[in-house]
């Protein structure tokens, strides 16, 4: 009873949220899964990564994909970040918060994984300290741990902004302050964000022993660097509006006006499609020019199973081109289940995208003579990668639970349906006179 | 009387940042290193005046080119077979060591991690460097001081001093022979 | 990374690249350092309070940041821009100019079964102002606000010589775990606490109609008090409860809280008392 | 002051923002990166003085003469030795890393040799006159082995049980060679030499599988497993048509084999058990007082169950006669001892096994190989002391019989040099040293001059062998293509047989996928080899160079034993 | 890759194989684990392997009786245009010598994030998924010019260094000036019985042969050499084949 009572006193006032024992019971499950991820990945920093199912030829698995996947879908954070701040989009101001506690958790699951993932994590600190800047993976690391920082200072007002926290007068003071100043950190992320999408693209784009990823760039940087941009600023909304409602759906509350997902859905559509078509037409220059040239022809790749060329087909059309139509077409948007549907395609689009990137680049043999592999993560890989997601739905739950990640929650839930405000109004106005 | 509040409340920040200067710098380096003695106390001046004047006419190269270091106990029990002088020292280093012809487990000061690869012969011979540039005047000394240990990372004292891979890099730098980490890696 | 590490050059690729990454860490820590010192700056001068009703007042919803002007059915719409200070407010300047509002004459005046007298200025958050004869004005909980709170649990009251401002905290009322701020109608230096009973004398800053035209009075009492009673229905019935309607000119109890046990006293009382 | 919370944050952020202005934080991030460079586990090899010693290789027959780089004393890599007239610089895969066997940790480190000796005794005392007490001798040829004649010379019904040691091959004079799967250019003869050599013959390797001598060969026929002796009655002038139906090559090739060998001659065949044709080797002089010894017997000659006692010296890698053939002639109560480096082999049958010292620790010389024509004597490199506990199989056998042994060694070469035959092979330079024992030590070769007409002995090869009475049952033919190795291989051997699957470990064995489907096993699976002599566990590696129905097995002491006697097997998944 | 200003005559050192004259024994695989102290792994059979020459055994593709077989050893080929791990390496840890062509990897600054290894076309790199360890007693036969690589970083050949470095103070002590490239011979060329394997300086002598994945343009330095057609054509592109065949036999046999 006792600690209800406090638990209830941390929940922003007019609020309402379920009661601490549930609250606990949605916990439980994902606290364990929690536990058992950090076991695994435990075992593999004490007993190093033969614990893992990789391999020389699979130098990267499962814990890669989960980076670059992650790291696309919580580029909403930055992307809204910037669509708020800088293009002083104000609907969008309905889920900022939302989105940054995702980029929040996305970004720092990523970095954690790939801490995991390094043979000598000792020795992280050396990429900064003698970084070869030619190198993508110098660029990712660099970009991505500045956004990281980026990312909790503009975490700290949405925590500071708690109730009992509002009662130390220099949090209250410094959330005000703070806040005023977040289109700077907005612009920075944008910035950052930019660069280190890019560059996990570049990633792979500049295998030159890898004709499979290979291509030919602009500048510094391979297509994939533009690519990975535009495909992370176009799943970053759609996945902010699954989760959007998604929580609504668990919650059972009204948490943004539709209008907002459907804005959101708008802006996800269109650079979808502009994505779609720029992956077009790269695919057909690698087809035709960049691969034949370096000896392989495009469609050798897809002659191994099960990589046949209906990857390709999913990839741009099934989760590329779909999506974007449904997003684009007014009466589908209109239906929030449509929406939902969509973003989830867009998600597993950019999902297959990266898979394809990492794990069929490693499996496809370069030498004539060398075979095609396959992989499956043992456990341990698994374990970590359930950790990642535990952790991701345990930060969110208490941040929805004692923080205002959706501003708009009160009032809608205040539109009591038998009265909404404009016949409130007329009726206070009649009754002025 | 009674401080303004501006002070009062910088008291206990201030206290912390001293408490931390003070057991950074003299605590810490105390605590992170680990002394060993020497199994003998050996005065290379003494065996300067009467076994040789060079380095390396104890400290010699190999035909190879590879460089002796530490010599051996025969080259010590070629004089110390029996005790020359009278100090108890060098009775004990003949029961100890030359007496059952048990190699002295000498601490080296300038030894190396295992990844370097250092040859004596091409900076002495080739570049003509003077021991000292590296090691000090350690042929003057009258006594071996303690082998001081990292206790993290295993590595001697005075390579930390001035044996750090920087300190080489330095020079090579000036001398425009750094060509790459294979140059000292191995 | 530093000009003195193994591998450093001045090549353009560590120019640019490690120019940007210092950059931005650059800005990152001026932007935190600046936004601390601008927070150390105002708790210097006290901007606590205001900052907190600047903050609770963003967070009303739309509808209660209504100017008065829309109360009294004078405006269709309009949300008020100043947060509730009408003495910054131009609009408010000319109106009152052309139809002013002057407070009564002493004499109760019951409004829905509750005793709201005419001769004082009323603050949104539910105190009033009286001036006194001797320039001093004593600032109390209204009667709406009594019943909400009826026999507090707690009472904590400002000590003389302490400062209030508008609207900020004048005393905190606690009742069934939840903790009022009560707002204060007036800037100004206490002088007395309790001579009547839950009330405050006030030395004010500043005298004269421009010290109160912030403050409701006269006519406007009636439609904000409609407008209060719809509010707290829709708090009640938020909190699942039935209120009385006011159709039948229902009136509330004395003591609201005991009336409704299972309401979340805490979010009435927030709403009521317009705290975040 | 008061010690309130708020105080107790301020100090920790102070003391927090002080200790970066202090080394502490620095050093020790340093130090923990250096720390993963120092990790704990990573051995620190032992620097010293680096000096190179000579010696000869004692895995197998040929001896390929050994430079080894020394630290402090200590080999660290050994090398071959360009100049050898023979081995000519080349070492097998199995001989370059000999230096680990010492310290592999199958390695049988003691052993009851109080009781061995004891129950060898009584039961020597007690021996009926029908029996006998035999010693069996893997590397014939050796001082060793004269050592055991002399031995059983003295002992009552002494017998010395090996294989014919003195005949060669001349391999330099043959044109054409026809190999029935014998591995040729990989590990059979002397590796060096027979490369010398190969420009000079045309080799035809007639074997199921693709082995590494086939992939080098002028010309590979894929016979069935088991058809051998068909190819072979065929180009001897059998019927080419069931030859042909035998081992599934076309009558064609079959006669243009025979073509090939009768008109391009001389002509070789080679086969796992022999040659054709062969030659009679003079063996080095041995001193006048030793002829009192016993003749070789061949284990076939002998009689069943009249072995009472079996001295077993497998303490040199040799040919294993397979365990069936042996067991018929031992007795009920036969005390069986094995002189061996590891449980391998015999030791698995023996009563006692005793551990003998591993190349390269044993001093003992190294009789010529097959492709030598000329007699030779060298010593094996003794480049380590041996541990404790060490039996010396020499000095336990001579010491049954009363004879002293222990300068064996010094007496035969006293008896080479004053024979004043034979060349010398010195790899310090010295040409005819003073002193042939000391250079012998350090690594030189005494060849002896070849004979001028050395007697041609046809051996007959390719014998049929002793028939399975499973051969019905017993899915799987057998075809050896890996060179015979030792007790003990190099663990730096995984590198070749389970890092790279280049080659069949000892205990390795390739099948098809069909037949490894049939069987239900899989890459790396392990299995049981079932041959009419017994079984054996091996590592399943499947591989569609084998042919479907063939089972490809390595050279290890155990798969020779089990499989040497027999064609046919079968894998049964554990 | 830093700049020199001193003027030394630079070496370009490569390799000529002869795949003609490779029987795959594996000499050289076994070599250049014991010059190099590479510890035998625990499992994972040759995916896990560390070998830093590895032999294939690779063939025409034909079934059958007509099916023929070649060994080609492939060790790091030493990329003479920017090697693509030496591009990739967020770290520097992976270095081209200017003095020796070599491409040098530093397993004590490498973080083993393996990125290098998903760059290198011939699957010539290694990563330590173990702690590197051999059977008790064993340690003494390591090389003390070599260091033991610690677990979780990556390794490759380097053409024997330590014996680059050797011959260099071998060269001091005999008084050469140490502008002058030395001659030297890595294990596997040492231990190559049939010679099929030939250490040359690319300066010095000129070399034919063909290069793996010639049309990557990676320049690498060793030249593969055979008469037959079919072992030539293996340089080229993939052959893919789907169907289970060929890679059961590559899975068994290296």
């Amino acid at each position: 009873m006792v600690e209800k009572i406090r638990d209830q006193k941390l929940i922003a006032r007019g609020l309402r949220r379920c009661s601490t024992g549930r609250f606990a019971l949605w916990i439980v499950p994902w606290a364990v899964l929690l536990v058992f991820g950090l076991y695994s990945a435990g075992l593999c920093l004490v007993k190093g990564l033969n614990q893992t199912n990789m391999d020389n030829r699979f130098a990267f698995g499962l814990w890669i994909f989960l980076d670059l996947a992650v790291i696309a879908l919580g580029a909403g954070a930055f992307f809204t970040g910037f669509l708020v701040y800088i293009l002083k989009i104000r609907e969008l101001r309905a889920v900022i918060n939302s989105a940054v506690v995702i980029g929040l958790v996305c970004y720092s699951g990523a970095v954690a994984v790939l801490m995991v993932d390094v043979g000598q994590p000792l020795r992280a600190w050396f990429t900064f300290w003698y970084p070869n800047v030619h190198s993508m993976l110098t660029e990712v690391t660099f970009c991505i741990t500045c956004y990281l920082t980026v990312l909790a200072i503009e975490y700290l007002p949405i925590v500071l902004k708690n109730r009992r926290l509002q009662d130390v007068p220099s949090f209250l003071v410094f959330e005000f302050q703070l806040h005023k100043l977040t289109y700077v950190l907005a612009g920075v992320g944008t910035f950052l964000s930019f660069f280190h999408q890019g560059s996990l693209g570049g990633l792979y784009g500049v295998l030159r022993g890898r004709p499979f990823a290979f291509r030919e760039g602009i500048f510094v940087w391979p297509s994939t660097f533009f690519l990975f941009i535009v495909s992370a600023a176009a799943v970053g909304p759609s996945f902010i509006l699954l989760t959007t409602w998604l929580v609504e759906k668990i919650s059972r509350k009204r948490l943004v006006k539709p209008e907002v997902l459907r804005l959101l859905g708008r802006i996800s559509g269109l650079m979808l499609a502009f994505y779609v078509m720029l992956k077009t037409v790269d695919t057909l220059i690698w087809i035709n020019r960049t691969s034949p040239e370096r000896g392989f022809t495009a469609f050798e790749y897809y002659s191994w199973r099960p990589f046949g060329t209906w990857i390709l087909f999913a990839e741009i059309v099934v989760f590329g081109l779909l999506p974007s139509l449904i997003y684009l077409t007014p009466r589908l948007r209109a239906r929030t289940g449509w929406l939902a549907a969509a973003a989830a395609m867009a998600c597993c689009g950019v999902a297959l995208n990266r898979f394809v990137m990492t794990v069929q680049t490693l499996a496809l043999p370069t030498l004539s003579f060398d075979r095609f592999l396959s992989y499956t993560p043992s456990w341990q890989e698994v374990g970590t990668f359930l950790a990642v997601v535990a952790y991701g739905v345990l930060v969110y739950s208490f941040s929805f639970r004692y923080f205002r990640l959706f501003p708009e929650e009160r009032d809608l839930q205040d539109a009591a349906p038998e009265r909404n405000e404009a016949d409130l109004d007329a009726e206070l106005v009649s009754a002025g006179r | 009387m009674k401080l303004p509040k501006s002070i009062t409340a910088i008291v206990p920040f201030v206290a912390g940042v001293l408490l931390a200067l003070a057991a950074g710098w003299t605590a810490f380096p105390r605590a992170i290193y680990r002394a060993q003695r020497q199994p003998v106390n050996f005065s290379h001046r003494v065996h300067a005046d009467k076994a040789g004047q060079k380095c390396d006419d104890c400290h010699s190269f190999r035909a190879d080119g590879t460089f002796a270091g530490v010599p051996t106990l025969d080259k010590c029990s070629g004089c110390h077979a029996v005790p020359m002088g009278n100090t108890a020292e060098e009775k004990a280093f003949i029961d100890r060591y030359v007496t059952p012809g048990r190699e002295p487990q000498w601490l080296v000061y300038a030894r190396q991690p295992e990844n370097v690869y250092f040859s004596h012969i091409t900076h002495v011979k080739l570049a003509g460097m003077k021991c000292e540039t590296c090691h000090g005047n350690e042929g003057a000394t009258d006594g071996l001081r303690a082998y001081q240990e990292d206790r993290v990372s295993g590595y001697s004292r005075d390579v930390f001093r001035s044996m750090k891979m920087d300190d080489c890099v330095d020079c090579h730098r000036r001398q425009g022979m750094d060509h790459s980490c294979l140059d000292c890696h191995k | 990374m530093l000009p003195w590490n193994y591998g450093f050059r001045l090549d353009a690729g560590h120019i640019i690249f490690l120019g940007a990454f210092y950059t931005v860490l650059v800005v990152v820590a001026t932007t935190v350092i600046s936004a601390a010192l601008r927070s150390r700056r105002s708790l210097r001068a006290n901007e606590g309070s205001k900052i907190r009703w600047h903050a609770d007042f963003e967070d009303l919803p739309a509808r209660d940041r209504v100017c008065r002007h829309v109360l009294t059915g004078e405006f269709k719409r309009r949300e008020c821009p100043n947060s509730f200070d009408c003495r910054l407010c131009e609009t408010h300047g000319k109106w009152i100019e052309r139809h002013p509002v002057e407070i009564g004459e002493d004499g109760d005046e019951d409004l829905f079964g509750m005793d709201f007298p005419l001769d004082r200025y009323y603050h949104r958050g539910h105190t009033w102002a009286r001036p006194e004869k001797d320039g001093t004005v004593t600032i109390g909980l209204d009667d709406l606000g009594r019943r909400l709170l009826g026999t507090p649990d707690s009472l904590d009251m400002p000590m003389p010589g302490d400062r209030l401002q508008v609207n900020g905290t004048a005393f905190h009322v606690g009742k069934r775990g939840a903790v009022v701020r009560v707002l204060s109608p007036v800037d100004g230096e206490v002088v007395a606490v309790g001579d009547e009973d839950g009330c405050v004398r006030v030395k004010p800053d500043a005298a004269g109609e421009k010290a109160f035209r912030h403050l409701l009075r006269g006519t406007e009492v009636r439609p904000w008090l409609m407008r209060e009673m719809e509010r707290l229905q829709l708090a009640l019935a938020a909190e699942g409860q039935s209120a009385p309607s006011l159709a039948d000119g229902g009136v509330p109890v004395a003591d609201i809280a005991a009336s409704y046990p299972q309401a979340d006293w805490d979010a009435v009382c927030g709403r009521m008392f317009l705290e975040g | 002051m008061t010690t309130t919370r708020r105080n107790l944050f301020k100090l920790a952020g102070g003391a927090a923002a002080g200790s970066l202005l202090t080394p502490a934080p620095w050093r020790l991030i340093t130090d923990t990166a250096l720390l993963s460079e120092n990790w704990p586990g990573v051995p620190r090899p032992k620097r010293g003085e680096v000096s190179y010693r000579f010696g000869n290789c004692a895995l197998c027959t040929a001896g390929c003469a050994v430079r080894a780089r020394c630290v402090a004393g200590q080999p660290v890599a050994l090398a071959g030795v360009e100049a050898h007239p023979l081995s000519r610089g080349a070492l097998c895969t199995y001989g370059i890393a000999g230096h680990h066997l010492p310290y592999h940790p199958a390695r049988l480190r003691q052993g009851p040799v109080a009781e061995a000796s004891a129950a060898v005794q009584s039961a020597i005392r007690t021996l009926r006159p029908n029996e006998h007490c035999a010693v069996l001798d893997l590397r014939p040829g050796r001082t060793a082995s004269w050592t055991y004649r002399r031995a059983m010379a003295s002992v009552r019904n002494g017998m010395y049980l090996a294989s014919e040691s003195n005949t060669a091959v001349d391999l330099a004079s043959a044109k054409t060679v026809l190999s029935l799967g014998v591995p040729v250019l990989d590990g059979w003869g002397t590796p060096g030499n027979v490369w010398a050599l190969r420009g000079g013959f045309h080799l035809i390797q007639a074997e199921p599988v693709e082995s590494r001598t086939a992939v080098m060969a002028d010309l590979w026929l894929p016979i069935r497993a088991g058809s051998e002796a068909a190819l072979l009655d065929a180009v001897r002038g059998g019927s080419a048509s069931d030859a042909a139906a035998q081992t599934g090559l076309s009558e064609q090739q079959i006669a243009s084999l025979a073509r090939e060998l009768r008109e391009n001659g001389p002509s070789l065949v080679l086969d796992r058990n022999g040659a054709s044709p062969m030659i009679a080797r003079r063996e080095a002089p041995v001193p006048e007082e030793w002829k009192k010894a016993v003749p070789a017997t061949q284990l076939a000659s002998v009689s069943e169950e009249s072995i009472r006692v079996l001295l077993i010296d497998e303490s040199m890698p040799g040919e294993y006669l397979p365990w069936s053939a042996i067991q018929p002639k031992l007795t009920s109560d036969c005390v069986v001892v094995s002189f061996a480096w590891s449980k391998e082999g015999y030791g698995r049958q023996a009563r006692f096994t005793l551990p003998a010292a591993v190349y390269p620790e044993v001093v003992d010389d190294i009789p010529p190989a097959i492709d030598s024509p000329a007699a030779m004597f060298r010593l094996a490199a003794a480049l380590v002391a041996p541990p404790e506990g060490m039996v010396s199989p020499t000095g336990f056998i001579a010491g049954l019989a009363g004879i002293d042994a222990k300068n064996a060694l010094q007496e035969r070469v006293a008896a080479i040099q004053k024979s004043g035959r034979g060349s010398m092979f010195d790899p310090s330079g010295a040409a005819k040293p003073a002193d042939l024992w000391k250079a012998l030590q350090a690594g030189a070769t005494w060849i002896d001059d070849r004979e001028p007409r050395a007697s041609v002995i046809s051996t007959q090869i390719a014998s049929p062998l002793a028939d399975d009475k499973n051969r019905s049952s017993a899915p799987l033919a057998i075809a050896f293509s890996e060179p015979r190795a030792a007790a003990l291989v190099s663990p730096l051997m995984s590198k070749v047989t389970n890092e790279s699957g280049l080659r069949l470990g000892t205990h390795g064995v390739a099948i098809h996928p069909s037949d490894a489907r049939g069987a239900g096993l899989a890459e790396g699976s392990r299995a049981r080899l079932e041959t009419a002599s017994g079984f054996v566990t091996v590592d399943i590696s499947v591989d569609d160079t084998v042919p479907p129905g063939v089972i490809q097995v390595g050279g290890g002491p155990d798969l020779q034993n089990v499989c040497g006697a027999n064609r046919r097997g079968r894998v049964v998944a554990l | 890759m830093t700049s020199s200003k001193k003027t030394i005559k630079a070496a370009r050192y490569g390799m000529t194989i002869d795949i003609d004259r490779c029987n795959g024994c594996g000499a050289c695989m076994v070599a250049c684990a014991v010059e190099n102290n590479i510890p035998p792994v625990p499992q994972g059979g040759d995916r896990k392997g560390l070998t830093w020459i590895r032999v294939y055994k690779v063939d025409n593709g034909a079934q059958g009786a007509d099916r023929r077989s070649a060994f080609v050893p492939m060790l790091c080929q030493q990329c003479g245009n920017e090697a693509p791990c030496a591009h990739v390496c967020p770290q520097n840890a992976v270095e081209i010598d200017p003095a020796t062509g070599i491409v040098g990897q530093m397993p004590e600054r490498c973080l083993g994030c393996r990125y290098c290894m998903a760059a290198c076309p011939y699957h010539a790199r290694y990563y330590n998924w173990w702690d590197p360890a051999w059977p008790a007693g064993m340690e003494r036969t390591l090389n003390p010019d070599v260091a033991p690589r610690m677990r979780g970083v990556v390794e490759k050949c380097n053409f024997c260094h330590a014996r680059w470095h050797a011959a260099r103070e071998q060269a001091a002590a005999d008084g050469k000036p140490d502008t002058e490239p030395v001659n030297y011979v890595p294990a596997c060329a040492e231990a190559c019985p049939t010679h099929a394997i030939r250490f040359v300086d690319l300066n010095q002598t000129s070399v034919e042969g063909f290069r793996m994945l010639e049309k990557l343009g990676t320049e690498p330095k060793i030249f593969y050499q055979s008469k037959r057609d079919w072992v030539r054509q293996i340089a080229e592109a993939p052959r893919p084949t789907a169907n289970g065949s060929k890679q059961g036999k590559e899975a068994s046999r290296g």
